[in-house]
């Protein structure tokens, strides 16, 4: 069996495409979702992918949050549906407040496009399942809004319940806090996080690692299981 | 005030008319009368300055161009050459690629973040206009002295800029150049580069056909931005007692582009596009005669339907403005509303701005009453032509005389070690990563090769590996020295850069950087390098598709060294066999190809070590570029090497750093027998590369080298932790690193 | 018609990368003499009708929601005199 | 210590994609009524010593030469009260 992943485009969005790809070499089913729709054409689990999703402009995610896809998107996550967000896509699950805290202008003012070293912290989420918890991966980063904030309580929340899913290694790349690079929601079934997993799945492009594959394999694990 | 109508004209012929203000010379303006039979109106006078402004005309560079058509040579890849907005080229299995190489220079200069940014705008509308998917953006950029303060404010914004824009686009950056010289100073080179993709049936063309159908104006509002911004500006030396000629900058906005592109790219798909162009420079004073002279029938607009952003703007201001992100389409009658539909799909404002006619006027309207009636052709397409004195300035002999090969060398190999460290750690030798470390290379997951490559490489085809690789080159130092053959050292660079990593070169766009045209040493540099160029593209079989010229890059009498930048397109199979340019495996061999000579003329250590300009610039041979490169692509194809380096400033010793630094491997090199070693490490003979070969393929390789007499010396092997010329001196390759790495960062980061 | 400025700064725990560049340029450009810089965003609204209490309470409530995050920023508004 | 504010806004005829973005995304979220969008920056400056005229014009001049761009930006200085 297979399982039909949407990978939801707002007006902006870059990495759609890539995401499909990405969905396609893990042996799912990608399935296009626009931005003005509510209907999620009955998939399996959302990526929100990357880009600047109306320019950036506000705040990266800020106007894309108020999409009607986004209406259903919430909902159906509090249900349990699995949902991925990767950079901006992670920013915009912070502005439906889906997970928590927000991400700033990175702490040296610069787009920083690189190789990021990353440890799995939680493997038991929808989206990590085929990782080990503390392996580590390479996957690349490209942001100039990366920089992950949050209050002191809910870092140590989120500490404790295991939800930051990974954190930077090898060097803090924006200045966020306590280096995270991604977090989950308490169920585990939302996930969020500024490095690309979907541009490190084939060995001839992009960095040469298929480190990012593991992401959507996951999910096959976890919805068949 | 009265609108000037084509009817007041009539009635007022003696009116004075601000032809001066707006650029136009004496001469201009009475033929102008002439063709029109009466004075222009306001509108039609806005018209013909920005469109026969230097920028948008080539009055100066004209003439010269020519010879990339007369000698161009056969070439069945050639699908669209110069004259449309860019060139397309076959690249096989029904795919065509369009590349085009632009300046922003000015508006950089004064705007950087905007100026850098609305240069890649730009020239991403031009390949868009083609009918293709954009896959790609490159930008070759020079800056004035790396420790002025001027290059503190323009360098930081203009990179800024381009990422900010063409990061912000999903467009990966897969190269570029980045060069220091005071002779940039007060003009900085900011050139920027677009590839794309399209199969065979979707190319598109930028005119006018079919009466009846429609002229849709679509994307951004227009505003009173940069009115007779670009052109004007890019038409004279900067002089600060004019301040008209500073008129506002443009703002772009990368999210209404990307909108556009996606939306254009649908409309192409559901064949809703009879002829299309962007609009840039002079604006819809372009787009619309640009399209009704290359059309069969005449044009009708009706002004006033334009959706503005300043509802005060004057008919002159909206045909000049020159505000971003607007297309402009011919549309049939019957598919209008489902364009219309698709626009409103992807939140893009279009508007029906008028309609194609059976006459063979370009007439526009406002409110109903005509303030344009005109030959299209007379705005268009045949401006004025200056053949513009030349002379061969009188300093360029002495220049030549005096000799770099003369130049005190290091007499002992620490301080061969010492100039080697110096000169790998200077600004143009050192590594540029914290520039491109600022914009994505591996959006839209084709990225095969990027910086700091020697071509950038993109997969265009998934199933089959058909890919393409690109590489930008220009030596403002050689050109000036020589510009015929610093044009042609620039082409063949490039050309090398391409088959180094594998791609078999088809063509190639170019952008012309000098100083000002009516200067007559300047108008000869600018001679020569068309000469030189044409001749070159003849001899390596790679026609010129399309480029752009960019004069009056002065300040006062000073001129920049004339800068011509040449872009190579090539083609690759199957983008598996690229050659990347990093030493991976212990134990490889690493053989020189070409022939090393004492050429040190305009060469990186002369300017690093001594601060000097002078002699001439390597020898050119064109048939030994085209021999190497054969055997590079044919040693890609047949696996027979592992890692490939172009040799270009900075020398032997620049490559093996930087391929070691690459791979984090070192490498034991030995000086051939008779070679002085400060020469073999420094020199900069043109034809060269060094390639790693695994021992198993050695006798292939030499064989296939030596069958088709090619020179290929064995000069070590990759090796341990350390760059060790033997007999010399080491340098660990954290030293090299560091050496290499710290510059560019501690003086703008 | 009628000027509403909303005002957004991040909230003072919250590291302000942009105002701590300003300020440590100031003094190599020869400013000296300031403590602290902190950047932040300035809206302008042009407000078609009158704007009374209901009109304030809705821009309020568009500031909250929609131009600043709470989670990191604070706002004020205010009508321009 | 006295709070200086310096509001950078783009100039009127410079295009400001980020408030158009906002304005058109209002009416979406059910605000209606707002007919222009701009947005700028908002530099609050901590001052040190007493802020008299011969600070504010050193203000006005950083302002001029630093914080906005005058080329596409119009600034306005004020003390915070
Ligand atoms: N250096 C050059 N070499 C070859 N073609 C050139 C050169 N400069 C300009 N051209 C060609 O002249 C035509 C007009 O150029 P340009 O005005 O820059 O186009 P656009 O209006 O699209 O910006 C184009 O086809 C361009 O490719
Ligand atoms: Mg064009």
């Amino acid at each position: 069996m297979t399982a039909r992943v949407g990978v939801v485009t707002f007006p902006g969005t870059l990495d759609d495409r890539d995401t499909q790809r990405a969905v396609r070499i893990a042996g799912l089913e990608p399935v296009p979702l626009w931005h003005r729709d509510k209907d999620l054409k009955q998939v399996d689990a959302v990526v929100l992918p990357g880009g600047f999703s109306y320019g950036d402009y506000l705040r990266a995610g800020a106007i894309s949050r108020f999409s009607p896809v986004m209406e259903t998107v919430v909902e159906q996550a509090k249900a349990g549906l699995p949902v991925l967000g990767i950079c901006n896509g992670f920013q915009v699950l912070t502005e439906t407040h889906l997970l928590p805290g927000a991400m700033l202008r990175n702490n040296h003012l610069h787009f920083v496009c690189r190789d990021q070293k990353l440890r799995v912290e939680n493997a038991e989420t929808a989206w990590t399942a085929d990782y080990e918890a503390g392996q580590e991966i390479s996957v690349p980063l490209k942001n100039i809004d990366g920089r992950y904030v949050a209050d002191e309580r809910t870092l140590d929340e989120l500490e404790a319940e295991g939800r930051v899913a990974f954190r930077y290694l090898d060097g803090n790349p924006n200045g966020s806090l306590r280096d995270i690079a991604g977090i989950t929601n308490a169920a585990g079934n939302v996930v969020g996080l500024m490095p690309h997993p979907e541009h490190a799945v084939e060995p001839l492009v992009g960095t040469g690692r298929t480190d990012g594959l593991g992401f959507f394999t996951s999910l096959l694990k976890k919805l068949v299981a | 005030m009265t609108l000037d109508t084509v009817k007041h004209a009539n009635e007022t012929p003696d009116v004075e008319q601000p032809w001066a203000e707006l650029g136009l010379k004496q001469d201009e303006y009475e033929r102008i009368r002439a063709i029109l039979g009466r004075r222009p109106t306001g509108a039609e006078l806005a018209m013909y300055s920005v469109m026969w402004s230097e920028h948008c005309s080539y009055k100066s560079s004209k003439v010269h161009l020519r010879q990339f058509g007369e000698k161009a040579p056969e070439n069945d890849a050639l699908l669209v050459g110069i004259g449309e907005n860019a060139g397309v080229v076959d690249v096989g299995q029904g795919y065509a690629v369009t590349f085009k190489v632009e300046s922003h220079n000015h508006p950089s200069y004064i705007e950087p973040y905007q100026g850098a940014a609305t240069g890649v705008g730009g020239i991403v509308r031009d390949i868009l206009a083609m009918g293709a998917r954009p896959v790609a953006v490159m930008d070759p950029l020079r800056f004035g002295a790396a420790d002025h303060p001027d290059t503190k404010r323009v360098l930081p914004g203009v990179v800024a800029g381009i990422g900010g824009y063409g990061n912000c686009l999903g467009l990966p950056n897969i190269g570029g150049e980045v060069v220091f010289d005071p002779c940039y100073q007060g003009n900085p080179l900011v050139n920027a580069l677009c590839i794309g993709v399209m199969k065979h049936e979707d190319i598109h063309l930028a005119k006018a056909s079919g009466a009846g159908n429609k002229v849709v104006l679509y994307g951004a509002r227009t505003g009173g931005d940069g009115i007779g911004g670009v052109s004007v500006l890019a038409s004279e030396t900067f002089d600060d007692s004019k301040p008209t000629k500073r008129p506002a900058v443009q703002v772009g906005d990368p999210f209404q582009e990307k909108l556009l592109i996606e939306c254009t790219l649908e409309l192409f798909r559901e064949g809703l596009v009879e002829g299309i162009q962007d609009l840039g420079g002079a604006g819809l004073s372009c787009a619309t005669s640009e399209l009704a002279s290359a059309g069969s029938g005449g044009m009708r607009v009706d002004l006033d339907r334009v959706h503005l952003r300043d509802a005060t703007l004057s008919p002159e201001e909206i045909l000049m403005s020159e505000s971003q992100e607007r297309m402009c389409a011919v549309v049939e009658p019957s598919k209008i509303d489902r364009f219309l539909e698709i626009c409103e799909k992807w939140d893009v404002i279009a508007t029906v701005i008028g309609e194609v006619t059976d006459g063979e006027r370009l007439e526009i309207f406002w409110h109903g009453e005509q303030i344009v009636d005109v030959p299209p052709r007379t705005v268009a397409h045949e401006g004025p032509v200056y053949e513009r004195p030349y002379a061969r300035p009188e300093w360029q002999d002495a220049l030549q005389a005096d000799d770099a090969n003369a130049l005190p060398r290091p007499q002992t190999p620490e301080e061969l070690r010492e100039q080697v460290l110096k000169v790998i750690s200077s600004p143009n030798q050192a590594s540029k990563s914290w520039i491109t470390d600022q914009y994505d290379r591996f959006v839209q997951g084709n990225t095969v090769l990027a910086q700091p490559e020697d071509s950038g490489m993109i997969r265009i085809d998934e199933e089959t590996g058909l890919g393409v690789a690109v590489a930008t080159d220009g030596n403002g130092r050689y050109a000036k020295l020589d510009p015929y053959a610093g044009a042609q050292l620039a082409l063949a660079e490039s050309y090398r850069n391409v088959a180094a990593t594998g791609a078999r070169p088809l063509a190639i766009s170019n952008c012309l950087n000098f100083g000002s045209p009516e200067d007559p040493a300047v108008m000869w540099q600018f001679a020569e390098a068309t000469r030189g160029l044409a001749d070159g593209c003849l001899a390596l079989g790679t026609p010129v598709t399309g480029g752009n010229v960019s004069l009056y890059n002065q300040t006062g009498e000073t001129a920049i060294h004339p800068t011509p930048v040449v872009a190579v397109l090539g083609v690759i199979d199957d983008v598996n066999r690229r050659t990347p340019m990093a030493f991976r495996e212990e134990g490889q061999l690493l053989y020189l190809l070409g022939d090393t000579r004492e050429e040190l003329g305009g060469s990186a250590w002369s300017q690093v070590i001594h601060d000097h300009l002078g002699g001439l610039p390597p020898a050119v041979d064109l048939d030994r570029e085209k021999l190497l490169a054969e055997i590079l692509i044919a040693a890609s194809r047949d696996g027979m090497i592992d890692a490939a380096h172009d040799l270009s400033d900075g020398g032997l010793v620049q490559a093996l750093t930087e391929s070691c630094l690459r791979g984090g491997k070192g490498a034991r090199i030995v000086v051939p027998d008779g070679l002085d070693p400060f020469v073999f490490l420094f020199s900069e003979s043109a034809g060269r590369a060094v390639v790693s070969v695994p021992r198993s393929e050695e006798l292939r390789f030499t064989d296939m080298c030596g069958a088709r007499g090619l020179p290929a010396t064995r000069i070590g092997v990759v090796d341990g932790e350390a760059l060790e010329i033997q007999g010399q001196f080491g340098l660990s390759l954290a030293e090299l690193r560091a050496a290499h790495e710290a510059t560019i960062p501690s003086l703008v980061g | 018609m009628a000027r509403v400025v909303v005002d957004v700064m991040l909230k003072p725990e919250i590291l302000d990368p942009q105002g701590q560049a300003v300020q440590r340029a100031l003094p190599r450009l020869g400013f000296e003499g300031i403590a602290d810089v902190r950047q932040g965003k300035r809206f302008e609204l042009e407000v078609e009708g009158p704007v009374d209490d209901a009109a304030l309470a809705r821009i309020h409530e568009m500031a909250e929601t929609f131009l600043a995050n709470t989670v990191i920023e604070d706002f004020t508004v205010r009508v321009d005199s």
